[in-house]
């Protein structure tokens, strides 16, 4: 009956974002016909998060096989890894399209919204076929689809050449990933009757080592450049950023996520753990993109493209999580491995909710204020409290803080470091136990750079007119935001809820990973925590009474201006000067007027990172392959006769090989 | 023994000779018209050696074959040649790319070639070698013309000469193919002739010239 | 009888059209004869299905193979003929330049290359082969500008010539048969060819040699590198319908003669050696065509190389051999024809309004036209593979094929052309659709003849991807069980 | 009882904070030969803000009043997780010190955002010098935290100072010695007091915390002020706790409890006099060379976790 109930929601799910709501949209013009697509969107999303808890909190799959209408079997099902994966989605989708739907009214004409509206719900549609798909041929579908769809999404913004040039680099670096993980796929198959994942795992045992290392390696290439692992990033801060907020939200908090399913997926589920070198790999590859990834955040002034470094640095922590549990699988101690897949997991989750948060804040902050450059913002708080309350959560939750999501799993991961204790006498804890210190310098540093965001845009004076009169956001939005917001506190206030599922889910990845104790400790400890401190907090409150607004102390000047805060850029200039290293920053001073240094009358700063991955990794590799091709191109005389000795030699040399070939 | 068979004898054991004779100063020629000329006594040849050949199995489609190569290699061919050199009005030199003793050369060389080639496949086909040789041989110049001549209708001869080698082959080794096919083969060149008759007319309208290694806007 | 209704409506067609003086009427009187075409092809698909294969006289023979080429030749002729109906309408009155003579030569060609999936003896075939050549010359050349007639020259001399080594390849086959003491008559015949060669061994050598002529001189016609050279000048100067022919079905009717041989070489001398010449050959086109693509400059051309990487996929398929890799060269013939026209209908637009084909003079579609603009998307996404289009099943099948037999050096090039033809088309039209959009088009608005063959092409890409009618797998299966 | 105890340490680290910092500005004075303010100087201190009258910039949000509030709420809950005179703490699992690590960090967090509202240039200022000197001291914070930790092998405070109790006072490792150092390096940096913050002067180049805090008074700076102290202390507290917790109660009996709250008094004496020291020996650092001091922490502390790989094998 349950079952039947939970086949009845998945389709329901599907078939209402692929077919009727693209289909209602394109057909009627109407503003009710186009609420109610909108309401199905939503709708169906919700459905959604009930089958997907359903099959999360308690073991209940459903299976959809469409093979007898393709050409190649093509079937979705739920089990446990894609019940928590699809509850990241439509968790998300729901209150991301509750935003959208005001965003999207306020920032397109009418056609455009229809377009923009069929392409959310299909892009929506593409992630649940990736992270539901039992198949080879259904997830290679949704992958490549996934990727088409943002794309558009990204192209119905706007169509000027640079933007096309982003999408570009986009595409192209997607369908290499791609073209690595379809490679992954296919090389089972002379090991395995189908790519039907069953039949998949249970080949991978007769893999030799060589093909499941390739496969590995593949996957983790193919996959970790969709996530935006450095160096295979950089398409990352040039997609996200351009793209609308709520698409940007999803993008962002839900399709990097789909990445983190299909390794997950192959390195735990299909092949059950790489060579003894992998986790190695993973963890440090991890470690580098999330501290890399931070210290390129802090030093950006543009609010999305913070936000997308920002993303690379969590992907490089959930990759630390999953490069532990390896290490900790091929050392044969697997509560451990458990214990650190569930960190990484359970950071997936928060991850998706409170970077959707924040990219939908700064969809706000731009409808308000047509910019999210932090120099030109400021003061927002006072102008639009409940968005700078949400985003306050969602900055304390990204930076890793109790009684915030974030912090549960950051906790459940450093405590899997800790645990590489009990693996003495082999490499694995010296490395582990540093790992502590560089995750907590990451922790540190990203709570400097959410300090920042939050302080610089929503504190202190408006530093631009568009700032001065900004207004709190329509209803819609603050409704998305809050549910996201409340979503961020609930886990972090009460983790063990979510907990306990994710545990079981991690015991069928893991064979052998018992109960690990922690994640219940900290399920114990985090509430009396919040307990105290909310009750200290609120008694203090109440005893403050009397106050007085007066004028910001100014040594006795005549008035502060704007001009005279900190700004973004000053305030990362410290740890910009000590990491110049990573940056190789080109500083420029200029003094005007020129002629009397001592007494400038406009003094301008600019500082540039220069170091760039397309300069020093991409563009060479792009030059070598055009270079052959205008070797070809030159082979192509125009001359007649070049083309028939070309024909001659080709039938002589073939000659040749057929009169000395044995 | 009569006359007859005696002719067609010398002609099975000799025109292989002729035909070589024929290349060679195919490469050397200077002038078009000389061309033309060589190429219809090289089909002449030809057409001997098939009346000789279809007189000796007493096979009577042999001898349509050879009224076919006699009426339209011999004197259709070369005729229309001549009347399309007169009528596009141009120079009547090859413009060869290589110096005649380079071309004496390659030929000898391709000549020896062909014969290696034919040694190493002629002792599993059962053929006169030097016929097969004489066939490769042909091969080989109508190629060389087509690569080294610069002159549109070079080309055509060129590709003409490489056809008759094809058909010597063909005739050697199996006594010609099934006589409709032959035919439509016949055709097939004649229309082949035609066209490039109405290209090297369009060539010398557009470009005024007929220098196909000057046609060389379309690369890359 | 029915094998014939086909040419004969074609040549009386030919001869009827050339009859009306006025473009109308000519154009009319070529859509009813293309109508007609069709029926009579649909007929003979339909008797071949039934009976299992058809034979007229000693030359002419149909079976599920022929079927499943004609059925390409039927849907893509009837899709040229409709946009050639519209696109034709700027073309003037010349000599051998006008509509009347446009149509008449096209019904010539589409009647060699019929013929070509008709005749039952290789010989024939050959003949039909530069048929194809000598009805598409003039075509080439058909706007008679310095590039036509250019295209045009070299076009039928390299065809020609590569043509005539194949002639020379189905005489030494011919030899090897007779040598093995089958009557001249039936020598040729290749279905006779077919059943004899497991009775009487055929000389190995003597087979190689002939397979090595035959894939040179075909293989001149498929456009397989090096031979490629006349492919993208013909395709880039021709009338856009006729390009789109070219692409979609001569290259295809080129395939099909290869198959053929490639059936008789493997039955007579084991199928290693004509599977590695179609693997290398496939290989090098389609890493010479896909690295060649990113330079191009010429919307046309770019297609062109794009048709020759596509033949190399086909040829790999059919190289891996097998049931996945012939499934997948099949389909794709059938798939790459129809993405092919699309995108040329679609460039053949772009040339109407902007008047040019470089790339680098254009930008900006995506707002003056849109139609056009979304049919090049569509076209664009088709031909790289992608989902859900049809030609990404096509290449999943070649691409299994691959793999499960362990071509793991075939299967990375492949999917690194794949990538690298990926981004060349993105960069192309990405450039073509977004930035500042160049001057004002003279017509942005599609008209009917042009969407109703550009839509039923998109349809038919999406639709195919999505699933492959049974009527459809039927015939794909008929073919299959020829070959093998 | 055990609970009762564990209350009263907490009540006692959070009342005795504004003693510990009289007694170390007294010391202090003695050093430099001043005859400074009594030791209760503090609670009066803050008597007379706690009476006076909240003043708020114009420009402030509610996120400035809250701050105070949460600043407070963070440290007392800090207080709870560290055991004084017995080996237990009221709050306190597995792995909770990485908690103790981030409550510090979310108050830290507030109170940077605090600086910001004024909207002076100040209270930025000191944010940014904050964020520097904050991220580049939790490395070396946990790091030692974890040599400890592995070297006892229990994830949490109090069972590590069970454990060291447990261990003989003389044979104590070099890991010890090592973690302690960057430990304390680490309190000096956290508490900011000399060399890398001072907190006595107003001098815009030089000061940290007190430019974020430069627009709070009465109550709120009360409070801010309070909660700096309870960190201090804590801190003191937490180094006992790990590196001699020699003479804590291990039964719940009147006369260990007051034996151990005795030689906890002279524990935190002995630091406090080293701290003023300190203070009055060395000169502020340079701005830019306090990331070098805390390096050298997370190398030493680094340093400390390998030992501690050696030492387990």
């Amino acid at each position: 009956m349950q079952l039947v109930s939970i086949k009845i929601g998945f389709v329901f799910l599907l078939v209402s974002l692929g077919l009727f709501a693209p289909l209602v949209l394109m057909a009627g013009k109407a503003k009710t016909v186009r609420l109610f697509a909108i309401s199905l969107v939503v709708g169906s999303n919700i459905v959604g998060c009930f089958v997907a808890s359903q099959c999360f909190w308690r073991e209940s799959g459903a299976v959809i096989d469409l093979s007898r209408f393709t050409l190649f079997p093509f079937a979705l099902g739920i089990d446990r890894l894609s019940a928590l994966f699809l509850l990241v989605i439509c968790t998300v989708a729901v209150p991301v399209s509750i935003f959208a739907l005001s965003y999207f009214e306020k920032h397109y004409d009418d056609q455009r919204r229809r377009w923009v509206w069929a392409f959310f719900s299909l892009f929506l549609l593409s992630m649940v076929i990736v992270v539901t798909a039992s198949t080879g041929f259904a997830f290679l579908i949704g992958w490549e689809l996934m990727t088409l769809l943002s794309a558009g999404l990204i192209l119905i913004e706007g169509d000027s050449a640079e933007r096309g040039h982003n999408v570009f680099i986009y595409l192209l670096m997607m369908h290499a990933g791609a073209a690595a993980v379809i490679a992954g796929f296919f090389l089972f198959l002379p090991y395995s009757p189908g790519l039907d994942f069953v039949s998949m795992r249970t080949a991978s045992g007769a893999l030799p080592t060589g093909i499941r290392t390739l496969i590995f390696v593949l996957a983790f290439l193919g996959f970790g450049t969709k996530a935006g692992i450095i160096p295979l990033h950089i398409w990352l801060p040039r997609a996200h950023p351009i793209a609308p907020s709520p698409v940007s939200a999803l993008m962002s908090g839900v399709m990097l996520k789909t990445a983190v399913y299909g390794f997950a997926r192959f390195a735990f589920d299909l092949l059950g753990g790489g060579p003894w070198w992998c986790g190695y790999a993973v963890l440090s590859v991890g470690a580098v993109s999330a501290l890399l990834g931070i210290l390129y955040a802090i030093a950006e002034n543009d609010l999305k493209r913070l936000l997308a470094y920002s993303s690379v640095e969590n992907i490089g922590i959930i990759f630390m999580g999953l490069g532990t549990s390896l290490i900790f699988l091929a050392h044969h101690a697997p509560v451990w491995a458990g214990l650190a897949l569930a960190g990484a997991l359970l950071h997936v989750f928060n991850h998706a909710l409170f970077k959707s948060l924040l990219f939908l804040g700064a969809g706000a902050i731009s409808s308000a204020t047509h910019t999210v450059n932090l120099e030109e913002l400021g003061g927002l708080q006072r102008r639009m409290p409940f968005t700078g309350a949400t985003l306050l959560v969602a900055c304390c939750s990204i930076a890793g803080l109790p009684l915030f999501n974030g912090f549960v799993s950051e906790w459940l991961i450093f405590r899997s470091f800790l645990g590489g204790a009990v693996l003495m006498n082999t490499r694995a804890p010296i490395v582990l136990l540093l790992m502590v210190g560089v995750l907590a310098l990451i922790g540190g540093l990203a709570a400097a750079c959410f300090v920042k965001v939050f302080g610089v845009a929503f504190l202190g004076r408006p530093r631009s007119e568009a700032a001065e009169h900004a207004e709190e956001s329509p209803f819609a939005m603050r409704t998305g935001l809050g549910l996201l917001a409340a979503a961020c506190l609930w886990i972090g206030i009460a983790p063990g809820f979510f907990l306990r599922p994710l545990v079981s889910l991690v015991q069928v990845l893991v064979p052998g990973a018992g109960v690990p104790q922690e994640t219940l400790s900290i399920a114990r400890v985090i509430p009396w925590t919040a307990a105290i401190i909310l009750g200290v907090t609120i008694i203090v409150a109440l005893l403050k009474r009397r106050e007085r607004v007066v004028r910001t102390w100014a040594c006795g000047l005549p008035g502060l201006t704007s001009r005279m805060q900190y700004t973004s850029t000053v305030f990362s200039k410290p740890i910009r000067f000590v990491f110049s290293s990573v940056y190789k920053p080109d500083r420029k001073i200029e003094r005007l007027p020129e002629d009397q240094p001592y007494f400038p009358v406009n003094v301008t700063y600019h500082s540039v990172r220069t170091t760039s991955y397309e300069k020093t990794i991409y563009r060479p590799f792009v030059e070598m392959i055009l270079s052959w091709a205008h070797q070809l191109r030159r082979l192509q005389t125009g001359n007649i006769q070049v083309y028939l000795l070309y024909i001659f030699l080709a039938i002589v040399s073939l000659l040749a090989v057929l009169r000395f070939q044995p | 023994m009569g006359l007859v068979e005696i002719a067609t004898g010398k002609v099975l054991t000799s025109f292989s000779v002729f035909l070589f004779l024929t290349v060679l100063l195919l490469v050397v020629a200077r002038r078009i018209s000389t061309c033309i000329v060589l190429f219809s006594a090289q089909s002449a040849i030809i057409a001997a050696e098939v009346f000789a050949t279809g007189f000796q199995e007493r096979l009577a489609e042999a001898y349509v074959v050879g009224a076919l190569v006699l009426v339209i290699k011999v004197a259709v061919i070369p005729r229309a040649f001549f009347g399309l050199a007169n009528r596009l009005k141009t120079s009547h030199d090859v413009k060869a790319s290589t110096t005649p003793t380079q071309s004496v050369f390659i030929a000898a060389a391709m000549i020896y070639l062909s014969y290696a080639a034919v040694h190493s496949y002629g002792q599993s086909v059962h053929v006169p070698e030097d016929a097969l040789a004489a066939a490769v041989a042909l091969i080989l110049t109508g190629s060389f013309l087509m690569v080294s001549r610069n002159k549109a209708l070079m080309q055509m001869l060129g590709l003409l000469v490489l056809e008759n080698g094809i058909f010597l082959a063909a005739l050697t080794t199996t006594f010609g193919m099934p006589l409709i096919i032959e035919i439509g083969v016949f055709f097939d060149i004649l229309i082949g002739l035609l066209l490039m008759g109405i290209f090297t007319f369009r060539i010398r309208d557009t470009f005024d010239h007929l220098d196909v290694s000057k046609l060389r806007r379309l690369r890359g | 009888m029915i094998l014939l209704t086909p040419l004969l409506i074609l040549l009386a067609g030919a001869f009827v059209v050339l009859g009306f003086r006025n473009p109308r009427a000519s154009t009319r009187a070529a859509l009813f004869v293309g109508g007609l075409e069709i029926a009579s092809l649909a007929v003979v698909i339909w008797n071949v299905h039934e009976r299992g294969s058809l034979q007229v006289g000693h030359y002419m023979r149909a079976d599920g193979l022929s079927s499943f080429f004609l059925l390409n030749i039927a849907f893509i002729s009837g899709l040229v003929l409709v946009y050639a109906s519209g696109y034709l309408r700027h073309v003037g009155e010349g000599r051998f330049s006008s509509p009347r003579w446009f149509y008449a030569l096209v019904f010539m060609f589409l009647f060699t290359m019929i013929s070509v999936c008709l005749s039952a003896n290789l010989g024939l075939l050959w003949i039909m082969m530069e048929g194809t050549t000598l009805a598409s010359a003039l075509l080439v050349g058909f706007y008679n500008t310095e590039g036509a007639v250019e295209a045009g020259w070299k076009y039928l001399i390299v065809c020609t010539v590569g043509i005539a080594f194949a002639l020379f390849g189905t005489i030494v086959l011919y030899l090897a048969a007779v040598k093995a003491g089958m009557n001249p008559g039936a020598a040729l015949d290749w279905v006779s060819l077919m059943n004899a060669v497991p009775r009487i061994g055929l000389d190995p050598h003597l087979v190689k040699l002939a397979f090595v002529f035959v894939i040179v001189g075909y293989g001149t016609k498929i456009g397989f590198v090096p031979m490629h050279s006349w492919l993208p000048d013909a395709h880039a100067e021709a009338p856009t319908p006729i390009s789109a022919l070219l692409s979609a079905v001569l290259l295809n009717c080129a395939m099909y003669s290869v198959m053929r041989y490639d059936a008789i070489v493997s039955h007579a001398a084991g199928p290693a050696f004509p599977h590695t010449l179609l693997l290398i050959f496939g290989v090098m086109s389609m890493v010479v065509a896909g690295l060649l693509i990113l330079v191009q400059r010429n919307l046309k051309r770019m297609m062109a190389y794009s048709s020759v990487e596509h033949m190399g996929i086909i040829a790999i398929g059919l190289g891996l051999g097998g049931p996945l890799g012939l499934f997948g060269a099949l389909l794709h013939t059938f798939n790459h024809s129809v993405a092919k026209s699309l995108l040329f209908f679609s460039a053949g637009n772009v040339r109407h309004n902007f008047g040019t084909l470089r790339m680098d003079h254009i930008s900006g579609m995506s707002r003056t036209m849109p139609q056009t603009s979304a049919a090049l998307v569509v076209g664009g996404l088709a031909i790289v593979g992608l989902p859900p289009f049809s030609l990404f099943t096509s290449e999943f099948a070649i691409l299994s094929g691959a793999f499960t037999q362990a071509h793991y050096f075939v299967a990375t090039v492949f999917l690194i052309i794949l990538s690298v033809v990926f981004g060349g088309f993105a960069y192309h039209f990405l450039r073509l659709l977004t930035g500042e959009s160049s001057p004002t088009p003279v017509s942005s608005k599609l008209i009917p003849s042009e969407y109703t063959s550009m839509g039923i092409a998109g349809l038919c890409l999406i639709f195919f991807g999505m699933r492959i009618p049974h009527a459809f797998s039927v015939l794909l299966r008929e073919a299959m069980t020829v070959l093998q | 009882m055990k609970f009762a105890i564990n209350l009263a340490q907490a009540l006692i680290l959070i009342l005795g904070a504004p003693l510990v910092r009289g007694i170390i500005a007294r010391c202090k004075a003695f050093l430099q030969r001043r005859q400074g303010a009594s030791i209760w100087r503090p609670y009066s201190d803050l008597a007379k803000l706690f009476r006076k009258e909240d003043l708020v910039p114009s420009t402030a949000s509610g996120v400035f009043r809250v701050v105070p509030c949460v600043l407070f709420g963070t440290t007392i809950c800090v207080a709870t997780f560290v055991p004084l005179v017995q080996p237990s703490a009221l709050l306190g699992s597995r792995g909770d010190f990485f908690l103790l690590v981030y409550l510090l960090a979310l108050g830290r967090f507030f109170l940077s955002l605090a600086g910001f509202d004024g909207g002076s240039a100040f209270g930025g200022m000191g944010a940014s010098r904050e964020a520097l000197v904050s991220s580049l001291a939790e490395a070396p914070f946990l790091l030692s935290l974890v040599a400890v930790a592995v070297l006892s092998s229990h994830a949490d405070i109090a069972g590590i100072a069970a454990w060291t109790l447990g261990q003989n006072i003389f044979n104590i490792s070099a890991v010890h010695i090592l973690a302690f150092t960057s430990l304390a390096m680490v309190v000096i940096a956290e508490t900011g007091r000399m060399p890398v913050d001072n907190p006595t002067t107003h001098l815009e180049l030089t000061m940290i915390h007190e430019g974020m805090v430069l627009e709070y008074s009465g109550p709120s700076l009360a409070f801010i002020e309070w909660a700096s102290a309870v960190k201090l202390h804590a801190m003191l507290a937490l180094l006992i706790a790990l590196f001699g917790p020699w003479g804590m109660a291990t039964s719940a009996s009147v006369g260990a409890i007051s034996v151990a709250l005795l030689l906890y008094s002279a524990k935190v004496a002995l630091l406090i006099v080293l701290l003023a020291v300190i203070e009055s020996g060395v000169a502020k650092l340079r701005m830019y060379l306090v990331p070098d001091f805390l390096g050298v922490a997370s190398a030493v502390s680094a340093l400390a976790v390998i030992f501690t790989t050696l030492v387990k094998r």
